[in-house]
């Protein structure tokens, strides 16, 4: 049986069940208590949990981070808020070379449960601060797990996989899919970390999407369909591991691919996925060169006009995809 | 902390000033509520005095660094309403040709070198503009506004000792509104003065009443003389309170009526514009007119952000290098 | 006329004739001064030009980047050290959000020219916390540049154009090539940026390497030439922007390519070059997979063993290239 | 400072330490003479009674968080010297089967959360094992050392002031041996005493001569027990200094020969065998004979490490992921 729920509702029910489920489990993070999260993600889990498990922490992201490492590495299961994915710049330190790397240096003798919330992504209006998709940074850095989910059913999955998981998880949200509503199984059910999903299936081209891309890449399927074009449509969900053989067996059937995600082109989760294709046997499946659709490269823009140009959106992968099956 | 009463135009012109912040914030607020502002906006409604009494001790030549809530120091600097009010609504014609919005507003000519969406992310910046005027020797001062909250990032830290040790001209104005959004100042640090804090650095800290005008003024024009002198930087608090919600999404459950009422009762506007009648400097025709004056100003300027065209979506990379 | 210097002199030669010519370079950072740099880079800089331009810094990462920018929009070229590339991460949220963005946040009303030297990399037994290579944080940043030489002419060359660029630049040096010696001119002679350099030609393969992989991938293609197979090694130098078409070209002429790169494999600088080919007409002369020869996913060891399987070797890249041949 | 004078057995076990402590960093710098030690290091020789007064006063349960100069931390906290030795020289039977070396030493079950390459790097970190404590209600302690240039980081202001609001059970230990790196202690801040800095958290702020073990035993006993007993972090500032350069390419240009020789003559294993041999408790021959015991385990501890595998470059990417 399944709920039709917000993701955000569906975030706030996966942290409600694992703080339930195990005392470890605290929170952490700017106005995650009375304010409810900047998003309404924690809205009422201080009345529930108290302000022992459910901390309202000053403004200093370092020290948050930091926090939940150090708890961490001494029972608790932290879970951090960062209230927007920008101002984890200033938590760099400590989770590049603290968290990802304490494990490692220590010879296997600790371990870093830990989660690190935060919503990325434009489209609000917020301007150059307050919109990065910076995900691609983290997937660059061994010791971590990102995780990136479009659906609230992933989201709540496999939040309480990353909750479960004995590794430091990022866990990144976008802002334009708190309020969109999805099923979501009653039961407590974890979506693995890892494992990429196939959204919709085709036969014609490949269009692997993550985060907010995704609902933009069906729907444009939805329209490609009428045109007689098949697309295939996978959100790899969990960015580091990457569960490339997934996408690269698409291709190899499809023998088509267009990348589509938010952030900036250059370097973006888009470069390794078009990277892991063209070091596989399927770049010889290729009858059209790989196709990234990533964001502009440059800031994302207060005007809104503006704003809405630097990221794809629906008809930018319709004109894409398009293009690779003229070819 | 008074030390001379401010010359009586000054005082006008300051009250002139708070108005024209009052009037501007109002009309934004209105506008939001029109569905018209695209994305979110901070107000400093009641935190006028502060801006316009540090600004007021300023030179032309001289700069500020802003915050996300610096609607008011852009103004208090000396911006043109009409750019700005453009800049607000996204438009071409605006400060930032429509790319920064309500946050990241800055007139660069006139000094205010950006409102800033990163909490406490001015406070780096203003040192090197301090290294700057010291290396250059142009006798300039800087400006660096922030809140209690930011006085808890680990910028605050490393960048006022920083200027500390090399005596930058850099003054640092906390606005203490008493929340950093929902988190009380108490529950946030464990003094009772955030100018307390000018004691890590070994600089002078003052802490003065925020909503008003002219003791914000009179200590900042201490903490300036003394930066331009050599003399480095003062940590000086003003301790002010905003009447509306932290951004848009607030809905203030971490506060009582009675608490912002307390507040009202305060206004840095209403204390001068009592002043001002008391000591008879103008009758209340006098200052109604002057509101007035603001009001049509803001007109003006929202009427020329209007008439204003969009920024062309092709000029998208426009401005990313220099 | 050149003559033969070590990359760190000419580094040193590169900053004492900038701020001989240019009144407004400044220099800041932990140790440069009395103490020289923590790599001798800044020795006698400070008896030349004295302590209000050469400026030792309080162990303040972030307040020194952003004291760099401040400077840099009112007036001064700034250029700071930080003393190994690992602390650049506490320098993130000053760099990314503020220095690359600030001119366009302000609608092309500011400049921002300052340099950010850093040496990265892995070779010298200082673990996981000064090992880093982090080039593709900052590929992946719009609003900055980003540099990365392997010779000492190069060194120089690119850090004159990084000083009397307009816009933040990151300027990446390398620990084990300090000491390494080449030809440097005798005039001033800027290494324009974004431009990439064929450090030898060849017909068989493409080898495209960076920093201190360039004069491993010389050596194996030494030994590969007397194996008669002819490599063309590229140095991109200039990492964003990319001078892909030079490597493309290349690609298009061999039909094959191996990159070569320390960082850590998952999207390394290698992942973007691999991408840039696989969208280009070069994918479809490809007689086989793109292959990247990258760092391990991992922090890098302590111990020397382990250190040096850490990243590629010259005997890596000799295997890597008679794979492709093979194909 | 002093309360009671600490029980003379435990005194006794000190000066063993301390002289364990030294003979490990000798035989560390002959080795690395000699070129057998990949990579560099940071030796603490002349501050062996911080380490060692400090973890005297807290028990085998407690935690610490070291620094890049931690050799003597992690003795003082009761880690087996042939591990360390082991893992010094990069070995398989080390502490992190070599992979961490010198400057990331941790013995997770002794309860050091291990050194760190990253000045200030640990405060943050020691935040969490603070509220680890509180919310598991286990009453331990948890130390955190840093320098004196750790206390311009951010993370020094921003570690404290969350300690200071939660009242965490944490003793920030500074360990200001006059300089960071080559930067003097009063060129890098404006303040007389880094402890005065406790004042902008409302914390209790001491200072107390480093060389002198007995007063940093003392000292550190009563912050872990206001620790204890709820009453939040203290900030202990312990004055000593490195005889050493910072690591192995210091040529020591900005300090003199004559500054290094004062504070030597004022070394702490000196003084405490002194002290001891003053008060009759022992006599030249026993602290003779505690000295080469120290040497002897240390020349074992050598032994074992020589004698301990290499890892095996196949176990490159164990533990990169729990
Ligand atoms: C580094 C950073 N952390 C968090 C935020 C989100 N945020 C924006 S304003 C704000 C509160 C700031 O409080 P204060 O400094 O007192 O300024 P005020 O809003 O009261 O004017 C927060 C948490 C941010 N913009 N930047
Ligand atoms: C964040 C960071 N910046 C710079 C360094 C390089 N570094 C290592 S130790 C050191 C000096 C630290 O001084 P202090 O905190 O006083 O400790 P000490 O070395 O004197 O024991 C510096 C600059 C570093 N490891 N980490
Ligand atoms: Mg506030
Ligand atoms: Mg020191």
């Amino acid at each position: 049986m399944t709920r039709l729920m917000s993701y955000a509702e569906a975030i706030r029910e996966g942290l409600r069940e694992e703080m339930r489920a195990d005392e470890r489990v605290v929170l952490l993070g700017e106005d995650i208590g009375v304010y409810g999260g900047a998003f309404g993600v924690t809205d009422g889990l201080l009345d529930e949990f108290g302000d022992r498990r459910v901390r309202d922490t000053p403004i200093s992201e370092a020290a948050i981070t930091g926090c939940a490492i150090g708890g961490a590495i001494t029972g608790l299961r932290p879970v951090v808020e960062i209230q927007f994915m920008d101002f984890i710049t200033l938590c760099m330190e400590q989770l590049v070379l603290q968290a990802a790397k304490i494990r490692y240096m220590f010879g296997g003798t600790a371990a870093v449960p830990m989660v690190l919330r935060t919503p990325g992504g434009s489209g609000t209006g917020a301007a150059a601060q307050h919109s990065e998709s910076l995900e691609a940074w983290f997937a660059h850095v061994p010791g971590l797990k990102v995780v990136a989910p479009s659906t609230p059913a992933d989201a709540k999955g496999l939040l309480l996989s990353a909750i479960r998981d004995d590794n430091p998880v990022i866990f990144i949200e976008h802002k334009l899919l708190y309020r969109t509503k999805g099923p979501v199984p009653d039961a407590p059910t974890a979506v693995p970390l890892g494992v990429a999903d196939v959204k919709r299936e085709g036969a014609d081209v490949t269009v692997v999407a993550t985060g907010v891309m995704v609902p933009r890449a069906l729907a444009a399927a939805g329209m490609l369909a009428e045109e007689g074009i098949s697309a295939e449509v996978i959100d790899p969900r969990t960015l580091r591991p990457l569960d490339a053989e997934t996408l690269v067996a698409s291709v190899r059937k499809t023998g088509r691919v267009v990348i589509v995600y938010e952030a900036v082109k250059t370097l973006g989760i888009g470069a390794e996925i078009a990277a892991r294709i063209a070091e596989s046997d399927a770049v010889s499946h290729l009858t059209a060169p790989i196709v990234r659709l990533g964001g502009a490269e440059c800031p994302i823009p207060y005007n809104r006009a503006l704003e809405r140009a630097a990221v794809p959106q629906e008809e930018d992968i319709l004109t894409a995809v398009r293009r690779v099956m003229a070819a | 902390m008074k030390t001379v009463p401010p010359a009586v135009d000054r005082t006008l012109s300051m009250l002139r000033m708070m108005l024209l912040i009052r009037a501007f914030e109002e009309k934004a607020d209105e506008l939001f509520a029109l569905g018209r502002v695209h994305g979110t906006m901070h107000l400093g409604l009641g935190q006028e005095a502060v801006a316009t009494g540090v600004c007021a001790a300023l030179k032309p030549e001289d700069y500020i660094l802003s915050t996300h809530r610096g609607h008011g120091h852009c103004l208090a600097k000396g911006a043109d309403v009409g750019r700005m009010m453009a800049e607000f609504l996204g438009k071409e014609t605006g400060y930032c040709r429509g790319r920064g919005g309500s946050m990241h507003i800055a007139d660069v000519s006139g000094g205010n070198l950006g409102a800033n969406g990163i909490v406490a992310g001015g406070l780096p910046i203003a040192t090197g503009v301090g290294l700057s005027i010291q290396v250059r020797q142009t006798g300039q001062v800087c400006v660096a506004f922030f809140g209690d909250g930011a006085a808890n990032e680990g910028a605050f830290h490393e960048s006022v000792n920083l200027a500390s040790i090399w005596a930058l001209p850099v003054v640092f104005v906390c606005e203490n509104n008493q929340y950093a959004m929902s988190m009380p100042v108490r529950k946030s640090m464990r003094v009772a003065r955030i100018s307390d804090r000018a004691a890590a650095y070994g600089i002078p800290g003052m802490t003065v009443d925020g909503t008003d005008v002219l003791a914000v003024y009179d200590a900042t024009e201490a903490a300036v003389a003394l930066a331009r002198s050599g003399g480095g930087p003062t940590l000086l608090e003003c301790a002010a309170y905003r009447y509306k919600g932290h951004s848009k999404s607030d809905r203030q459950r971490y506060r009582t009526r009675d608490e912002v009422e307390a507040w009202r009762r305060r206004d840095p506007i209403a204390q001068l514009r009592a002043r001002l009648i008391a000591g008879g400097v103008v009758i209340d025709a006098d200052a109604d007119a002057l509101e007035a004056a603001a009001r049509s100003a803001i007109d003006a300027a929202l009427r020329f952000a209007e008439e204003s065209p969009e920024p062309d979506p092709a000029s998208l990379l426009d401005g990313v290098y220099a």
